[in-house]
């Protein structure tokens, strides 16, 4: 599947909630089917700041396509960064560093994608393409 | 006098607001109150029919925004018992004012002088003396807090020792909500002729302020946590002090004479008072703490005294929780955490169902790694504040938690 | 395009009010400018529907503010062509984003350094590098003034040395009017590796702002000479100089990792921004530039320049009147001395019917040493003064020489 | 004359003007009447600081009541300072202490009567009440 297609399929599943605690719990049960990163990388380097709660998050060069692993210690920011990974987990630093990401709006999700949001989500997306951005040049070399 | 809850609501705007399409429920007075028409409609009526800079000016609307600015001060300084309006010196907030001491005295502290502060304070009342004392190569030391909340007045009598030259103290911890005992505090100090510094941010909008009797040398506050503007507050200092500090900032109305070899500085509080003050600030400070005064600061302190204890008991009877804090002495503030569940899930779901809480450190790292903890929830109540609503959020709270285990 | 001034003048609610029963003509703007109801209006939106204490907070209001406090940053840092937000620091005005730079330079500057200022500095812009000189035993220096109130800039090379580590100079004269030639002013200094901090508060609300084009390294102005709220300002710093400065205040959001030993700080802008921070204000002083975006600033510069070319010409035709300040490029500024009468009591006579202009040294004492006068009026234009109003002016002044002579 | 008869007359005079320049005009010719303060006075000891012009007051005591001088480089300034000498001097200390300033309202200078006016009127009438209160305790010595 493109990125695009998760993307997709991740509103589709959103639009079936109408209410926000269908929503959160989805989130919530997403987190649970994070792949968790490695212990030995829950440190500094893997920190992302700009979130309320700790997100570390590393990623994998698995022959031109990229593996993100990640964690957090609340819930709902590993519902997110679960949600993320899903959707561009498995794509080509191309494809990752061109990807669309309206399709946050269209799960509701537009309101935290504001850089002085608690909940980090812009600068859980920034550090994905940041490693996308360092294996694409890796790939060119 | 019990407050009228339903009249007074209706004097803040903010609060029909509905969030998330619930009504909001707005539990974060410890980081800013909500403003009663009397502010907003103060400031707005300055800048239609009175706006003008002050002092110095010859034509009638800077004589009116000065007589109104002066009055203020007048105002603002009674209010807290203030001896003189030479004594009050505006500020952009408390964090201002403890900034002020902290750069003026500079000259005071010299090597291996102490400074003392307690584990309760917030960064504001913290890292200015951190930073001062590593400028000077003075030591820092601080008061621990025991498990209550509460501290211990005989570590006080320990720590202090010729050497100390100030003790930087909250009145009111904006985590744990603990009353400390400043008089108390002020007077063994003095013993040591130590002078005393007073983060008054927590206390202003809460319980009865009186400087003289405090006997405390300097106190500063925020008028936004007091129902007033935003950047705007205020330093109380006694004129024995003011008089003998260096200012801190330079032009405007603090200069009296310059050339270029050579200033003088004007007197107290002009002195500490560079640049274009923020009259309209002023105004709706003065019109905050006006407010309160209407009510009667024992009525509030009443009304959020029972608030707290209701709230208490509830969140208690909710299984996992633990309240930080408890301090015979507090008010206005619950902090609380659950075991397995970060305060962030909470506080979002909590977002979604319109209720407003604090989670995090709340700028008192220290506090955070002396309890252990990383964070908390953190309900602060206002005056405008209900038991419907903490009914309200104690339902949320456990909507929360259901869904978070 | 000529500016609408009817419809312009019914956006200032102050300027249909009656002062001593005459209509109110308003030549004080260089002292603070009155406000549009865009701007009044912005700031009661913010307290009747979204006012929070901003960042780190999980709640909807706090979000809210926390982006339109940051969107106001942005469009700010746009209006002065600023390359990137981080650039642009919150400040309580003009005279406090100066004293920053001075507070934060301080270990920059070393004994037998020098700092150059020119004579017709602002207080504001003078006593802060005066007393940082006297503090770290270096040299003020400073450039002298041309007949004409302008400067020369061959002296300007002859002042700076290797030991030259500021320029500190303003963008406008608040008393002479002159519009000094920033750009080259900033690439001769630049030249000798000097960076250059302008004193943009008379300029900001009267000529086009860009300090990408200026090429200079701080540009400090104020919110409330621009339409915009008091108590509100800001610093632009290109970010290779406020990464390298440390901060000035501490406390709050300025602060990362705190322990009692050791605290990192955030990065910047935040970095400089201790305490709450005004969020009313910095919404207020956007509106106060939308307002001026609006109108289009190089509409009303044309506008100001006409009504000072107009008045200039009137003035000049009363008998004992002297112009201060005739540079060939100047605006919105016209100071005069009347031959034996004391500005002050022009400056009365003036208020009694209704015209408010200042007298006195204008905070700017060094240049009345320099001219060799105690004072001037001074009748400072803003975008809603009118010919009309200058004609009322002219008679009034006329009136009160006549009744003074 | 008592103080209070004195400023009566003063009031008195006053009520016949009714525009401001009649009022102003007036004031400017009382300070043409100013008891002028020897030159030797004026200097920083006798400058009178709050006004936007420069004011120099000197009290003398002429056996047992006060005589002031003064002088300014603004002439209204000194009519005003004209005006509160005719009030004043030629009274006993202890008459100028315990003096009522109302006149000042009923002439309608009273809104010039905060401490923060450019024109000092304040710091004038303090600093004669000043002077009043030293040869009071001069003269109970
Ligand atoms: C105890 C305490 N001190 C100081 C401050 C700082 O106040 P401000 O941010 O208004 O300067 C706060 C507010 O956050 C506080 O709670
Ligand atoms: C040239 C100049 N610089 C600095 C200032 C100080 O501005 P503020 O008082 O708003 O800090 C002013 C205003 O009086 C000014 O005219």
């Amino acid at each position: 599947m493109t990125i695009k297609e998760k993307a997709q399929s991740i509103v589709d599943e959103f639009s079936m909630f109408d209410d926000w605690m269908d929503k959160y719990s989805y989130l919530i049960e997403l987190g649970k089917e994070l792949p968790l990163i490695d212990e030995k990388y829950k440190n500094e380097t893997h920190l992302i700041s700009g979130c309320q709660s700790r997100v570390w998050l590393h990623a994998e060069d698995a022959k031109g396509i990229i593996r993100f692993t990640a964690d957090s210690d609340a819930v709902i920011t590993k519902g997110i960064i679960s949600l993320l990974i899903k959707v561009l987990s498995g794509s080509t630093p191309n494809e990752i560093v061109n990807a669309d990401f309206n399709f946050l709006d269209e799960i509701g999700l537009k309101s935290h994608l504001s850089p002085t949001r608690a909940n980090g989500l812009v600068s859980m997306v920034k550090q994905m393409q940041l490693y996308a951005r360092a294996f694409k040049i890796k790939l060119n070399n | 006098m019990p407050l009228e809850l339903t009249k007074i609501r209706n004097d803040f705007p903010i609060l029909s607001q509905k969030v998330h399409n619930k009504p909001l429920v707005y539990f974060d007075n410890g980081a800013t109150t909500q403003k009663p028409w009397e502010v907003i409609n103060r400031i707005t009526e300055y800048y239609k029919t009175e706006n003008s800079n002050v002092h110095r000016g010859t034509h009638y609307l800077s004589q009116i925004a000065t007589d109104h600015f002066e009055n203020a001060r007048k105002y603002i300084s009674e209010f807290i018992g203030a001896n003189n309006q030479r004594e009050l010196i505006f500020t952009k907030g408390a964090t201002e004012s403890i900034n002020l001491v902290a750069t003026s005295m500079s000259d005071y502290i010299n090597p291996d002088d102490e400074i003392i502060v307690t584990a309760m304070e917030h960064h504001s009342n913290m890292v200015p003396w951190q930073q001062l004392c590593l400028k000077r190569k003075a030591n820092l030391k601080h008061l621990t807090i025991q498990p209550d909340g509460s501290l211990d007045l005989n570590e006080l009598e320990e720590l202090l020792t010729i050497s100390t030259k100030l003790l930087a103290i909250s009145h009111i911890s904006n985590v744990l909500g603990t009353i400390n005992p400043i008089k108390e505090i002020v007077r063994i100090a003095h013993k040591h002729n130590v002078p005393v510094l007073i983060d008054g941010a927590q206390a202003i909008a809460h319980i009865k302020v009186d400087v003289q009797d405090l006997d405390c040398d300097f106190y500063a506050f925020s008028a936004h946590k007091a129902y007033g503007p935003m950047g705007m507050g205020a330093l109380f200092g006694k004129a024995e002090w003011l008089d003998r500090l260096s200012p801190y900032q330079f032009g405007g109305e603090m200069i009296s004479t310059v050339s270029f070899n050579r200033t003088t500085f004007n007197e107290i509080p002009y002195k500490f008072e560079a640049g274009t003050p923020d009259v309209a600030g002023a105004l709706g400070m003065e019109a905050g703490l006006r407010y309160i005064d209407k009510l009667g600061i024992d009525n509030i302190r009443k009304h959020e005294d029972d608030l707290l204890e209701y709230a208490t008991a509830k969140v208690k009877e909710i299984e996992g929780v633990s309240v930080i804090g408890e301090s015979k002495d507090k008010t206005a503030v619950l902090s609380l955490v659950i075991e397995g569940i970060h305060p962030f899930d909470l506080g979002t779901l909590l977002d979604q169902m319109g209720i407003a809480v604090r989670t995090g450190n709340h700028c008192a790292q220290p506090l955070m790694s002396c309890l252990n903890i990383s964070g908390t929830l953190r309900a602060s109540f206002g005056l405008y504040n209900t038991k419907d609503e903490v009914d309200i959020f104690i339902v949320g709270l456990k909507k929360a938690i259901s869904m978070l285990v």
